[in-house]
Parts: structure tokens; C-alpha cells; sequence
């Protein structure tokens, strides 16, 4: 085997750069890179550093370039950051520009036969015989190719010095035990190791190293799997869904943790339904009758699903009708890109439908929120009897994201204004089922199949008394859109409460959403830095209630970031606090990337 | 709707059930007046088709005792879809948007397995608009009665054509269509339905007949209904109208159902032939013209393509697969409704969380 | 016969009310009314007497209870008015309550058969013997009900001194000259025109009076008419549609006048396609087909239409695609009213479908401009190679107005920038689809059929370079919609202006659209007379433009007034002048019924 | 497309085209080479069915001489709808929305009567989220080439179910499908469709012969081939892999294409028959098995539900009624394409615009 050495001049030995560095993995989609890549964030999160993954993958099954974005911070930044300190070479297709991105001072680990534009200077090149390694370790042809990715991971945990303990123990937990594939891989990983401790003098100052403080109580998780675990502790019983990117993980969260969490233990079936819709409108009106009936319900889908579900939404808002809709946002508009990430969908779904409609909608930021908001999403939807958006982003939902760990929900299920037989019976049959008598502007509802001769109403999007009878009356009509009015009122309290951090002295304030959650705050340490003091409101739903509006109040500018282009976020404010729409400045991008701190942080510091 | 709701079992057994006609006639096996099962007033024209469809299912409903209470009824939009409000007043109701009522249905009954659903839509309704959630509704096999009150018409918009038009029908507004009609029955076969039929709204013993057998079918069972449209399709010429379909239908067999709790024998007539339903009911198939072998799908085929190209109006049950699971027998779900079930089976355990959370 | 004479107590003769004063006619509909009602608001047209229509039916087709109500305003105002000074009962099922709505000092003109509740000291009474007078005519039995309805038009003739002239042309107009139909309702007519003149001593004061200075040079057409006309005058060759109550009127409008516009006078064949889609999700895939194959191409849909096309028409502004869609407004939520009016789709049409998204919206006020903007609206959409939308409401489209004349359309049609093979030719083949050669943020596009080797692009939903190329590069993504973004202000001073009544010395600013424009005439009238000046600026388009700007920032206070619940326009001017904000005050209502001059001076005048 | 575009005709008459494959081996008779009907490159995955079809479809229109600047090609969304851009990188395509592709080529037909379309879309895209859209566009028999690149599985999101996949067949981790497949050629034939067939991708001599015919077919031309999906349904039982396919073919018949360019006389032989199409081409069916007769609707109803429930894959021509209006002939418009009309005939008269005001 040939001897890669270093073939770029080196000023001698430079300090030490410890957990504080990008990788980037560049594959080709389908060649099984997912398993190399999730045993690198997966050693290194075990070893305690702060990590966070971008996957930035095409939007089609196999032979595309693929990217695989490690960011280790000491300080556990868990934003994306542009630079990257190493390069892993793995792809002929894109290896020109990957070599040129690396950051000044970076290391370059690549397939020496993939072919080289130009040498840099300021790098370190490590070349691989990936080929010659495949040959060594002597794979099953079929399985060369998705094998054969290990080898990067040997290197890198030469160069890097990843724990050779963790690689094994994630690579167990990956293929769950199973001994023939474990076997396999570790071997080619053991060979590429081996073969960079022999070959490879590791002067790079790039290093991975043990640290405490921050992963301890935490898990490494995705957003849709979080969502998928939160809805099957609370209560989710109707499943309908059609598959869309980046959703479909959710669904399939579901479906893989049901049988564990959900089944009857006498008789081995399930105490839930999952039904994959012939498309998103079909998904939409099973929720709905679903939630009718009595039933914990939702689906997921994204941009083209939501807007599908327009009309059925609207049905939902009018007919009052409790179910779950998760957005996993990619960019729009159109099909867009379903492998892109965006907060792109705030503004349309907050007015889904035809008419005077608004919607509740919840933002989580993390995957223990996705985790809590599926709860709250079901106990606000049969409290509200609404539909209920929650709204994720392919950037939380498919990434992989250091969590704290999940808290068990012990307070009872939220099953809402629901009147049995025996509450028929003690109101003398009395009830109107749109009427408002507790002045929340909700009323009660029975399930059918209530036994009580009073029990049974007609549900219809048309207009409708309190009683729930057909009406064509003006009155009816506006009285019956004032209440709507006052049960969206109702849900400001309700919903989860922004997240609120003021700092004494601030004359800024930055309100976000959702996912931007760390870029934000790495730009305010940033900004602090810079001798700028920020404080910080993180929306966690709509409609706002007073603490945005005193939040808002209290400084001279707020910037509203969120990663969109239209500001949609920044549009709802200013509709919600016209008083203080002078001073609201959107801050937006929208180029399918998570926001990065730089970028806040220069948007804020011009 | 396949079995009998829990409830509903014969008030004083199947004797007494025997003895009815003679002991009490206005009061069903559950004890309760015919105008029980009614429901608002009508809103739609002076002898629309659609308000005798549902004076046959308020009759079917009552015949069989069905608790109210346990019953859902469903709908899209149109003049049609406004009837579930004309029958069964104490059964839950949902009208929901045009075209998609199957979704709807298919969400509610399996969060709720125990509930008996009818549903009830147009031919614009399911054949146009509607054509693809019908389609998968009949592929899932999913519990439920489902009603076309096809009347070849666009009836609430006032009058334009929908898919079910005949070629060559002329209307006021809209002209003449020159497009073939799609079959709904032809189309449910095609989707693998269980229960095919064809009817009149104006041939209420077989239209009775029929509701009943659908409604103690396991699965989905649909009834296309010919249901004249007086006010914008009820000209002799169209195959949909009063005249048309007085003068023309053609029943392929005569139709009798015998509920479960009715004890019968059967008789071995050379004419009959029997399908045993799910619950143990009976439907019986007395010979008219030819032959016709109901569970021959390629007959069923045969059959109504002809009637389709002929613009002959062939009424009766064209196929029936009365054992083959419906949808919620799929899904391997408990046996207690969804909906009703209580918080230890909806919340894992706190162990379980544990656990989880050690994994990742 | 019976004599009626006034049963009620009635203080002499009182002053004449000359054109001035309210109609209103309670029949059961599908009972043939609508031909009466037509004869009398074309009788008073013909009279010269300003005159307006509001036909409040039911969303059923035959036995429930509608009206009619027709203002005559001496002053030309043309907004809907509340109070009802002759009350014409012929239904059982609401003679109580119509009877009780009509003001003091009215007249009720009332088929004897009916019940009467209660009898009014402050109102006159006129029993017509209905059941006698069509007995008297001898008509066929199946057409008794429908020819029976012109009894009350002869009492009315002969009360308020309608000119049976007029009424005889109207029913030769109504019937297209038909003899038969026309003499046997004529006929009916005369009878009871003879009986009132034999029968009811004329001593109630209301009048009708031929007048001059304000019909002549109008026509009197209901908007969707207009706008079918438009359509067919301004080159559209493809229409899509799907039946929806308010709309289908505008597509029955272009199949009735296609035949005699748009021939071909050597084939007698078309020279526009209509196909009725069988949803609305296949009519905007079908004009979307149709407009990117080169054809002008519309829909008309009302709300729950426009919700479901929200998935394709994010598609049509993706790949920029012209096609227009008239939504002819009813209130929603949901299936909502199909039969009552609305401006409530403005916020979920101007934000359609997921994603960053924007649309342009047009707002009709008059048939007449709905037979202009159906000209704009086509330009539009060639010229900025989008879906436009034209928001008209039932009110507007399917009440008869009084319009001024159409103007033939001069202009050139605006056929938007498309190369032909010849262009191509003179090019080299170069060009871009998505290129912005002009910086008007606006490609050039070429049509299927091209006869040119680098003619073809390919059209999708996905991300794309300027070369129309597939691609998922984030600069490509921003790139491409700034751009659009580019567009979007490229169309503000495209779109038809606002048009402007400023009032020297005034310090109220009213913005409005559409069909509320008579009432805020009227109210500007009626507040003028209370002391209060204000200026007037209707918005005929979004994007807003500078003029927008400069009105609101000229005034201390802006009136938004518009016919919704949740204050649409203003919740979009708000944002697109957020230091304006504080100063907007949303004026908003929304119970089905257009919008009345009262209301809105109580509104302003508090 | 149902006739050779109107320029390509043969460069230098028919009997130079005869003596085509002697002269110049690499032009077609519009003198082009195979290469210039290429497309992008596809970003499939290797070996994926859909590839193949791709490629019969650069031979068809090759060795047909289509004049790619009058073709359209329409598709919807999923691995299948993305190929439009791997063929004919001369001619306009149109990537639509999922499952509504029928709607977006309907229009553009319409507004562009001279236009050849060939459209594409997958088995979830057509029989899943777009049957509707499908079965009206059948109905309509609009004039276009309808490719169904049939894979039992959505091969984009990675592996669910669609619902063409068989009964019992199992994925990754999707699981088992409990649910009777939908058959898109029976959806057609229920839809009156005037041209079913089934093709499997792996049979290059068939796929090739039945795409000409299609393309030269007046009206709706429904192609439902099977096209493995090598990464998520490839797997032996699978009737929708290759494997399955190479072993269990059987063809109704053999097929050949003689365009109307190649003069031809029609032998009577026993075992061949011949079926004329619209522009005068004909399409040869030699006898294989059992006699086949594709005008026969029955047969078709009958070949197509047995193989259905036997999980057969029968391909060939099921059906074909050559001489059927398409919708363009019902619409009673200007033969001129509308797009290309002239101003005058777009904008009526000015005096027209006053006749009108005078009667209002
Ligand atoms: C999305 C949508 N599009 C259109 C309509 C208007 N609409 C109401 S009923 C109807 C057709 C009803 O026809 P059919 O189902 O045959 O019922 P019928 O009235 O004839 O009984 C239409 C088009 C609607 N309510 N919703
Ligand atoms: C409205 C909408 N829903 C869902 C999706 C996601 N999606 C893309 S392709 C596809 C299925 C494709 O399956 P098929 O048509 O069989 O094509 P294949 O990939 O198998 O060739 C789905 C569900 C989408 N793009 N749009
Ligand atoms: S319009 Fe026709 S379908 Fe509707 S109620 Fe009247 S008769 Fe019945
Ligand atoms: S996933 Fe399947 S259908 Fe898609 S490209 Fe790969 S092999 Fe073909
Ligand atoms: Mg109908
Ligand atoms: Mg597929």
C-alpha cells in the first residue's frame, strides 16, 4: 500500500484545535455513507462533545452528492456553521469545489483516486487508498460499496482521534446487535484505522477529546422521531398520512416504536391506527373524522401537503373539530426542494383556507419540545376543538440533535368539553353544541355513538346556530364568527408560552421561532462580545399573548429572524402590535440552509 | 354497517320478533315508533328522488331496529348530501366537504369499529369530484353503506352535467354531453367492491331490500341509486328520470332480506338463490329473466357494461363477496373502540420513556 | 273579488315619496319569482330612476323563503339600504316577521291567503286575492305558481305608478320575444293591474316616477355577465371550470355569448375551448396547461375552489405561468354561505398556497370594471407570467347593478414577453426561461410547438437556475426568488391604480374595494352632511403602489372598510406600511350581507 | 398523438424509407440521428425500470421521425415523473404537481390541438393520489400517450406502499400489503379508455412496438408497464421486479408497429391480426397462446381481472378502439390551435361590444 504523507508544506506544529471544528463528509447518496456518518456524531456525542449534524442530501435516491456536516463547539453551539476545518473527500463528482471550501488551515482526508484539481497550500491533504483497502478487506462485491465507507471513518478516528470504543459501541447500536454486519464494518473500519496509524504521521492540529459537561442527561435524537414518541405518549389513536419528504420519518417514528409502546399486551394488537392516505386531502378528512369520533388524531406532511388540505382545514376550523397537523417545512414555494430546510410556511398556514380563518399554531425548537408540543397539540385540539398546526422544520426534523432527555408527561390528557350520556342525562338533554355558555367561546360536543337521545347533532361547514341547525341568518352568521373570534382569544393563554430571556441594559430584542433556537443564541454571545447586550423572546405559538406584546414594548428595536424570505413571522407581529410596527425589522433568508450564527449575528452588528 | 348493533337483539326473541306483524305493528324489534327514525324537514324540491331514498332508509332503519344512537350517517355537498339531515334524527351526522365524505367515514369509523355508517352522496359528488376517495373507500373495504343518489345531474349548482351523464343527455343549460358515463357500479367492481347493486329510487320494496342487505354487509356496499332530479333532469329522454326509469327498470332478480332474527328455512326453489350475509341474515334472489349468479364478477362485468352501452337501466345486486374483511379487520387494532379507550392503554409507561431515552 | 282597501288607520294624504324609498319581495324561490323581479327593477331602469338590486336567496333551489329588495334612489346611490318602505308578502313562511321589518309609515302589499300575526297601526295594507285573480286568468295548471308571481308586479304597477310600458318591454326582453310565455304572463299582469286599479284607492305615498341624468348611457348587468363578456373581448381561448355558487353564472355568461362573439364565420366553430373540470383542482391544472401552452386561460371558483387549488396555483406562481382566476367571493369558513356575500378571501388568495408566496389580486367595483379587469387580468398574467387573481363577491356578480356602458377595449393585448422561432433565430439560440435580461424580474418564455432546436425549457415546481435547469443550490434558491420578489414589485404600477377622491381640508382618509364602493359614497355623502370631510381612496389591485402610500400618509386617520370579520385589506396594508400602522383602523363586518352606508358612517362617525 | 407530426413526413417518400435500414443506418426518416432524442442525464439509480423505458422511448420516436419540437411531455411527481427530462431534450415538458399531471396536459392539448404529448407518471402518482385525475382524462380521451412506469412502491419517499402493489407484498419497512391492488388497465377500460396495454420494461421488442402504436393512437393511449424499482421492490416475490418479470412474462400475443410511411401489404395469415390506426399505421398481433381479439371489451375485462387474482403479468394489447372522437374533436372548436389565432379572431367587433350594450 502506498504511503500518504503530507504533500503540502506545513509550518511545523500548530496549536492544538480541540472540539472546535467542522467536518464535512462528501458521498454519494445511496452508497450507505448514512451508517459512516451517524457512527461519527454518534462516538462523539458519547464522548461528551457538543455536536450537531447537518445532512444536506439531493432529493433523489442514489448517485448524488451527498454532504455530511459535523460541527463540534466546546461551548455547545449546536448551529450550523459555514467554515470547514475537515474535508472528507469521497465523491469525483464534487471534490473540486469540497477542496477548495475547506477553511485556510484545514485538512483534507480524500479517495486518492478521485481526481485533483489543484493544490492548495494552506491545507493538509490525506490521501486514501480506499480501493486498495476495499481489495484488503476482502467484502462480498454486493456490500463493497456500502462497506467500503467505513474506511473514512478509520482515518478520521486516527486523525481525529475518536475513541475506537465508541465507534464500536455506536456501530452496535446501529445495526442492533446483529453480529454479521457489526463483523463486518468493524473490520473495515479496524483495516483503515490501522492502515492511518501506519501510514499517517498526524501532525494536523485537529482533535476530538473526552469532555464532560454538557451531554450528560441529554440524548442524540430527530425532530420527527421526538414528534413521533411525544404523539404516542399522548394518546394519539388515528394515524393518516401520505408520504411526503421530510415527513415521512415521523410517520415511520410511529410506526416503528408502536409496536413497543402501543400494543395491547393481551392481545398482541394495537391500541392505535395508522392509515397512509391515498394523498393529503384524503389524510386530512380521516384526521378529521377521526377527531369527530373522539379520537386522539393527526397527520404529518409538509409544504404541498398543507396546501392540499386547505379546503378539508377550513371544514376543521368551521365545523370545530379536533386534530393535528404536523408541517415538517422544506422550501417552497411549489414542490420546491424536499430535501431543503425553511420556515416557509408560518403565513399560509396561519390563514389556511378560504374565509376569516386563523390558526393555532405551535413552533417547536427542539426535538424535547416536538416531544412535549405533540402532547400539547392533542390536549389544545380537543380543548380548542380546532386543528392544530405544529411546525417543524426538515433542519429539526431530520437532523440529529443533542437533546435533554424527554420528561414524562404526568399531567392527565386535556380530552376537552366532551359530554357523556350521564351529563346528557343530568342536563335534562340540554345543550347546544355551539352555544357558548362558559364565555370561552367554546362549546360542548358529543361523540357519536353517545347512548342518549339528545346526544346526536349535525356537523356542517355551512351556517350554523348554536344548536348546530342549519342557519342562513346574518346574526347566526356573525355571532357564530364572534365566538370563533373569542375561542381564538382563548388560545393565547393557552398555547405554550414564549421562552423569554431578558438581559439588563438591553436596548435590543430579537424574537425567533422554532429552529433557529441556537444560531440565535450563538449570534447573541457573538453580539455580546462585540459589547452588544440582546434579549430574546422565542415565540412558541400563535396567537401571541401579552408577554410578546410587553416583550415588544420593551425595547427600541426588535429584529424578528426567522428563515424565510418574506419575514412571515415579522407580518404576523405587525399585524398583532400595529403600535409598534415601526420597530419590528425582518430579518430573513431563505436559501434552504439553516440560519447560521455569523449571518444573525451580522444582520443585527451592521 | 354488518351486524346488528349490540344492542339491537330482538326485544323478546326471535319468536316474539316472528309474531310482530300480528302483536304490534307500529313498533319495531326494539320497541320504538316508525317516526323515530325520522329526521328534519325536507328542503329539497317537490318530488325529488332524493326524499323517497330517504323515506327507504328511514323504513330500512326501523325494520331492522337499529339504535339510533350507534349509527353514523355521512355526507359530501349537494342536494343528496343534504338528506342525511332528513332521516335518522338521533344518529351523529356529518356533512362534510364536496367529493370527500369516504375520508371522513374511513377516519371516524376506525377510531370508532362499533359504529354502523351510512353514507350518503350524489353522482357529482362521488363520480366527479369525488371519483378518486370513492375509489380508495371501495379498495379499503371500509364498514360502511354507501348511497349514490345518482341522478345524472349537478342538482344543488343548478343544473350542469356530471360524469354519470348519459351519452347523448341533454340538458336545459348545459346542452348535450358527448362524453360515455362512468358506471359507479363498474367502477366499484373495478376498485374490488364486496356489494355492487344498482336501484330506483321509485322500486321502494327492492330499494328496501337492498338497504337492508347493505346494511348487514361486512365492508362497503354500494347502492347506486337511480334518484330523478325533477327539477333539472326529470325530461322522459333521460335515462334518470321518473318516466324512464317507471317504464324501463329492469330488476335482474327479485329481492327478499331476512334479518338474522327472523328463523326462516330455506326452501330449495329452483328460481332462488340465497347469499348468506356476515351477520347470519339472508338475502334471496328470486329468478326473473336469465339466470344471475351474484359472487360471478365477470358476469357482474358483462352485465353492466351492457346495460352501460345499451343505456339500459338494470337494477338489483350485481356482486356480493359477503366474507372478505373490511378495512378496521386489517389494521390489527384492539377490539374496544379506539375512542374508548382509557389512559393506561393511550399513555406508555414511565419505564418506557426510560428506556427509550437509554437507547439514544 | 274582494275589495281591498287599507284595513289600517291612515293619517290623510301624506307628502309623496318620489323614487326614493325600498322594495322588497318575500316569495319562496324556484316558485318563478326571479322573472317578476326582473321586470320590476328593468321597468324602473328603463324609467330612468336610479335603481338596485339584492336578491337574498336561499343555497337550496325550490321552496324556501327569498327576497328581493330593490332600492330606487333619486340620488343615484346603489348600496344596499336597510329599511323596506313597501313590503310585498307572498310567502306564509315569513309574511310574520316580513310584515313586522317594513318602517313606519310603509305599505305591505300581501297575497291574502296568508296569516297575519299581527296588524300594524303605522303601516298600510293591501290584500291581493291571489288565489282569485290567477283563477281568473285561466292558466295552465303546471304553470300557476310561476305565472302567478306577475300579480303582485300589476299591483305594484299600480300602487307605486310603474309604467306598464316599461313592463311590457321588459317582458318581451325577459322572453326573448317569445310570444307564448309573453302574452300568458302579460296577460296575468293586466289582470292584476285592473284589479288593483278597480279595487285599491291609491292614497300611500310611495311613487315611481320617470326621471332623467343618471341611466342614460348605462346598462343595468349583473358583474359576472360583465366579466364573461370581458373575457370573451379580450381573447380568452381556454376556460376551466368547476360549477360553484357564486361563480358559475360568469362561465354560463361566456358559453351563452361565446356562440354569437367568438365564431368562426366560415366553420361556425369556436375560437375557445370551455371544459368543465370535474374539481377545481383539475380547472387549475387545466388552465395552467393551457396558459403555459400559449392560451389566455381562466377559471372562476368561489372559496372553497380557491382552497383547493392552493397546492397548483403555488405551482403556476413557481413556474410562472399565466392564467387567471376569478374568485366570486361568498362567506366562508368552509362551505360556509354558498348563497350570501363576502369580501373575505383577500389574506388566503393574496398568500396562496405554502411557501414565500404573493399573488397579484385585482378588485372589481362595477360590471363594468369587471369587463375591464377581465382585460388587465389577462395582460397581467402574459405580462408577469403568473396567476392573477380577480376577487369580485356575489354581491357584485350576481345582483344586477347599474354600470355605465363597457368601452370596447382598444388597447393591443399585452401578450407578454415570448420569443418565437425567429427570435430564437435572431438570438443564436440564447436565452434563459428564468433570465432576468431586463431587470424587471420577468423571463422571456417560449411555447410549445416552437420550430426551433433550442426552443424547449422545462417547466417544474422544483428549483431551478435561470437556465431552467434542476437545482438545489441555495444561491440558485435566493437567487431565483428575489427575482421574483423583483416581479412582485414590478407589478405595482402595472396593475390598475387606485382610484382617488381627495377632499381639500379633510383629515379622514377611507380606504375600501370591490362592491363597497356605493356604500362609501353614500356615506361620505352622509357624514359631509354631519360636518365630516373625508377623502377616498379605493384599492383596485395589490401589490399597493406609491399612490397607496402617499393617501395614507396624507390623512391623521385611514378608515379600512371592508365586508369581512378579521379586516383583510387592512391587515396587508398594514404590513406593507408599518409605520403607517398605528393610524389604520380596521372597519370591518361580516354577517353575509353587503355592506350599508349607515354602517359605515356610524363606523367613522362615532 | 395520434398522427405523424405534419412536417415529418418521409424526406424522401415511402419507397426511400423502405430502403432506409440499407442506406443510412443512422438517420430516421426526418434525418436525425438516435442521439438527438436524448435527453439530460438521468439521476436515477442504476438499473432503475424507468431508465429502460426512457430509452424504448428515444427508439420509438426516433424510428417514428417525430419532429420533437411539436411534442409535449407532461409528467407528474415521483422517481417515474422525472424521466420526461432524460428523452426528447428538444421538445417542452411540463413537470407538474403529484398526480395531476391529466389536468396540466388537458389544457395545454386543448389550447394546442397540433401538439404530440407523451406523458408520464408512476403507479403512486396515477392509481394513488391521481386516480381521479386519471379516470377522467380516460374518459375524455384526450390525445396523449399515458405511460404508467408501474413499480408496486413509491420509489421517491423511499419505499411505501402504492396501491398497484400486489396483495401480500412486503417491504422493507413498509411491511405487508393487506389490500387488493388497484389495476390501472382495468381503471382505464371501466373509464371507457380506447387503448389499454400492458408492457414490462425488461421486454424492449414489445414496449417499442406497443409506444408506437400509442403514439399513434387517436386519443387516450394508456401504457401501464411494469418498471422494477431495483432499490425498494426488486425482491423475487415481487411481481413487480425483474426477476419476476423475466421469468413470468407471458405476452397475449406478439406485436409489431408498421408506421403508415412503410408501404406494407397485409398478409392473411391464421395466427396474425391486423388493427388499423387512425393516421393509417397498423398495428400486427401474431398469435401466441389463446386467440386474442383486442376490440373485444369483454375479453379484455376478463384476461385482465384473472390475472389480477392469479398475480399474473400478462402484457400486450388488451384493448383498442382506433376510431373513437378524441376530446378535442367534441369541443366544436377552430381546427387553427388556439394558441396561434390571430387577434381579430381572439377580439370580437367593436359593433358587436355596441349591439350588446343596446340590449342590456
Ligand atoms: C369544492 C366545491 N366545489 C363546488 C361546490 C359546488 N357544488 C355544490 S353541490 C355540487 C354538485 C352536486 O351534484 P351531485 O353530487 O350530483 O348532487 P345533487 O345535487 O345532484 O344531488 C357542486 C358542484 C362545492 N360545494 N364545493
Ligand atoms: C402533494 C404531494 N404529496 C407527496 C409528495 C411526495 N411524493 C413525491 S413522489 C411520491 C410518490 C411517487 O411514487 P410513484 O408515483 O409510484 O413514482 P416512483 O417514484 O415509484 O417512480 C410522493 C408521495 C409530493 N411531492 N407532493
Ligand atoms: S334540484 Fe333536483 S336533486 Fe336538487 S332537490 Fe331539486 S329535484 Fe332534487
Ligand atoms: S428508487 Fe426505485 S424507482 Fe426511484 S430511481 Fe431508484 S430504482 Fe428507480
Ligand atoms: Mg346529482
Ligand atoms: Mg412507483
Amino acid at each position: 500500500m502506498s504511503v500518504a504523507v503530507q504533500t503540502s508544506p506545513q509550518v511545523a506544529e500548530r496549536p492544538r484545535v480541540v472540539n472546535d471544528f467542522n467536518i464535512n463528509v462528501a458521498t454519494v447518496n445511496g452508497s450507505g455513507s448514512q451508517t459512516s456518518n451517524s457512527l461519527l456524531i454518534r462516538s462523539l456525542f458519547k464522548m461528551g462533545i457538543p455536536v450537531t449534524s447537518k445532512n444536506l442530501f439531493p432529493s433523489n435516491i442514489q448517485g448524488l452528492p451527498t454532504w455530511y456536516n459535523i460541527r463540534l463547539s466546546s461551548e455547545g453551539f449546536l448551529a450550523r456553521r459555514e467554515a470547514v476545518e475537515v474535508m472528507i473527500c469521497m465523491n469525483g463528482a464534487t471534490v473540486a469545489e469540497d477542496m477548495a471550501s475547506v477553511a485556510e488551515g484545514g485538512i483534507i482526508i480524500y479517495d486518492d483516486a478521485l481526481p485533483i484539481a489543484a493544490h492548495r497550500k494552506d491545507v493538509n491533504y490525506y490521501a486514501v487508498p480506499v480501493k486498495e483497502l476495499v481489495k484488503a478487506a476482502n467484502l462480498p462485491y454486493n456490500l463493497q460499496k456500502y462497506v467500503g465507507n467505513m474506511i473514512y471513518v478509520g482515518v478520521a478516528a486516527h486523525l481525529l482521534e475518536i475513541e475506537m470504543d465508541e465507534l464500536r459501541a455506536a456501530l452496535v447500536w446501529n445495526f442492533g446487535g446483529k453480529t454479521k454486519p457489526i463483523e463486518m464494518n468493524w473490520n473495515m473500519l479496524l483495516t483503515a484505522f490501522n492502515w492511518a496509524q501506519a501510514n499517517i504521521v498526524n501532525e494536523q492540529p485537529y482533535r476530538c477529546a473526552r469532555m464532560t459537561g454538557f451531554n450528560e442527561g441529554k440524548v442524540l435524537i430527530d425532530g420527527n422521531t421526538a414528534a413521533g414518541l411525544g404523539a404516542l405518549y399522548n394518546g394519539v389513536s388515528f394515524v393518516g398520512w401520505y408520504p411526503i419528504t421530510p415527513s415521512s420519518s415521523l410517520a415511520d417514528a410511529i410506526n416503528t416504536y408502536a409496536p413497543q409502546l402501543r400494543k395491547d399486551p393481551e392481545t398482541g394488537h394495537l391500541t392505535l391506527a395508522v392509515v397512509q392516505a391515498e394523498d393529503e386531502l384524503a389524510a386530512a378528512g380521516m384526521i378529521l373524522g377521526a377527531g369527530w369520533a373522539g379520537a386522539r388524531s393527526m397527520t404529518a406532511t409538509s409544504g404541498p401537503g398543507i396546501s392540499l388540505m386547505a379546503e378539508f382545514i377550513g371544514l376543521g376550523y368551521f365545523a370545530e373539530i379536533p386534530a393535528v397537523f404536523w408541517d415538517i417545512q422544506r422550501i417552497g414555494p411549489s414542490t420546491g426542494l424536499p430535501t431543503r430546510t425553511g420556515q416557509v410556511d408560518i403565513l399560509s398556514t396561519y390563514y389556511l383556507s378560504h374565509g376569516d380563518t386563523r390558526h393555532v399554531i405551535l413552533f417547536p425548537a427542539t426535538p424535547k419540545e416536538a416531544f412535549e408540543m405533540a402532547g400539547n397539540a392533542f390536549d389544545l385540539a380537543e380543548r380548542l376543538q380546532t386543528p392544530i398546526f405544529v411546525l417543524s422544520d426538515l433542519d429539526l426534523g431530520m437532523n440529529l440533535w443533542i437533546s435533554e432527555e424527554f420528561e414524562y408527561p404526568d399531567a392527565p390528557m386535556d380530552r376537552g368539553k366532551v359530554l357523556s350520556a350521564e351529563d346528557l342525562k343530568a342536563r335534562g338533554g340540554k345543550w347546544g353544541r355551539y352555544l357558548d355558555e362558559d364565555g370561552d367561546g367554546i362549546g360542548y360536543r358529543t361523540l357519536p355513538g353517545t347512548r342518549h337521545p339528545m346526544a346526536a347533532y349535525f356537523t356542517r361547514g355551512t351556517g350554523h346556530t348554536p344548536y348546530a341547525t342549519y342557519s342562513e341568518r346574518p346574526e347566526d352568521w356573525e355571532n357564530n364568527l364572534l365566538r370563533l373570534r373569542r375561542k381564538f382569544d382563548t388560545a393565547r393563554d393557552l398555547v405554550p408560552a414564549p421562552v423569554v430571556n431578558e438581559v439588563a441594559g438591553a436596548r435590543i430584542g430579537i424574537i425567533s421561532v422554532g429552529s433557529n433556537d441556537g444560531a440565535i443564541e450563538e449570534a447573541r454571545s457573538r453580539l455580546r462580545n462585540a459589547g452588544i447586550e440582546t434579549s430574546y423572546l422565542r415565540v412558541r405559538a400563535l396567537p401571541i399573548n401579552q408577554t410578546v406584546r410587553a416583550f415588544t414594548e420593551k425595547y427600541d428595536t426588535i429584529y424578528v429572524v426567522e428563515n424565510n424570505l418574506d419575514g412571515q413571522l415579522h407580518n404576523i407581529l405587525v399585524n398583532e402590535m400595529p403600535v409598534h410596527a415601526a420597530k419590528m425589522i425582518s430579518t430573513s433568508k431563505c436559501d434552504g440552509m439553516p440560519l447560521s450564527a455569523r449571518w444573525i449575528t451580522e444582520q443585527i452588528n451592521q | 354497517m354488518s351486524s346488528i348493533p349490540e344492542n339491537s337483539t330482538p326485544v323478546a326473541g326471535a319468536g316474539a320478533a316472528k309474531a310482530r306483524p300480528a302483536a304490534a305493528p307500529k313498533l319495531n324489534i326494539i320497541g320504538l315508533e316508525k317516526t323515530e327514525y325520522k329526521g328534519g324537514n325536507s328542503t329539497l324540491c317537490n318530488g325529488c328522488g332524493h326524499d323517497s331514498i330517504s323515506a327507504r332508509i328511514i323504513n330500512a332503519a326501523w325494520d331492522l331496529g337499529l339504535e339510533q344512537s350507534q349509527v353514523v350517517k355521512f355526507s359530501g355537498i349537494g342536494c343528496s348530501s343534504k338528506t342525511p339531515a332528513y332521516f335518522l334524527g338521533q344518529s351523529h351526522g356529518f356533512n362534510g366537504v364536496h367529493g370527500r365524505m369516504p375520508s371522513v367515514a374511513t377516519g371516524a369509523l376506525m377510531a370508532n369499529r362499533s359504529l354502523h355508517a351510512v353514507g350518503v352522496s350524489g353522482d357529482g359528488d362521488t363520480a366527479s369530484i369525488g371519483i378518486g376517495q370513492f375509489k380508495h373507500m371501495v379498495r379499503r373495504n371500509v364498514n360502511m353503506v354507501y348511497i349514490v343518489e345518482n341522478n345524472g345531474v349537478y342538482g344543488l349548482t343548478k343544473g350542469q352535467f356530471s360524469a354519470t351523464a348519459d351519452r347523448g343527455q341533454v340538458l336545459k343549460y348545459a346542452g348535450t354531453n358527448e362524453l360515455m358515463p362512468l358506471d359507479i357500479c363498474i367502477e366499484a367492481l373495478a376498485a374490488n367492491a364486496t356489494f355492487v347493486a344498482r336501484s330506483f329510487a321509485g322500486d321502494a320494496k327492492q330499494l328496501e331490500a337492498l338497504l337492508k342487505a347493505a346494511m348487514r354487509h361486512r365492508g362497503l356496499a354500494v347502492l347506486d341509486i337511480i334518484s330523478p332530479c325533477v327539477t333539472f333532469n326529470n325530461h322522459e329522454e333521460s335515462t334518470k328520470s321518473y318516466a324512464f326509469g317507471k317504464e324501463n327498470e329492469i330488476p335482474i332478480h327479485e329481492l327478499n332480506f331476512i334479518p338474522s332474527y327472523e328463523e326462516i328455512t330455506i326452501d330449495e326453489y329452483d328460481d332462488e338463490t340465497e347469499v348468506r350475509l356476515h351477520d347470519g341474515s339472508w338475502l334471496v334472489l328470486k329468478k326473473l329473466g336469465e339466470d344471475y349468479d351474484p359472487t360471478d364478477k365477470m358476469l357482474a362485468y358483462k352485465t353492466l357494461e351492457n346495460a352501460r352501452t345499451q343505456q339500459k337501466l338494470l337494477t338489483g345486486i350485481f356482486y356480493i363477496e359477503p366474507e372478505k374483511p373490511s378495512l378496521v379487520d386489517l389494521l390489527n387494532i384492539v377490539d374496544t373502540p379506539l375512542v374508548q379507550l382509557p389512559v393506561e392503554q393511550l399513555r406508555p409507561t414511565r419505564a418506557s420513556l426510560h428506556e427509550i431515552m437509554a437507547t439514544l
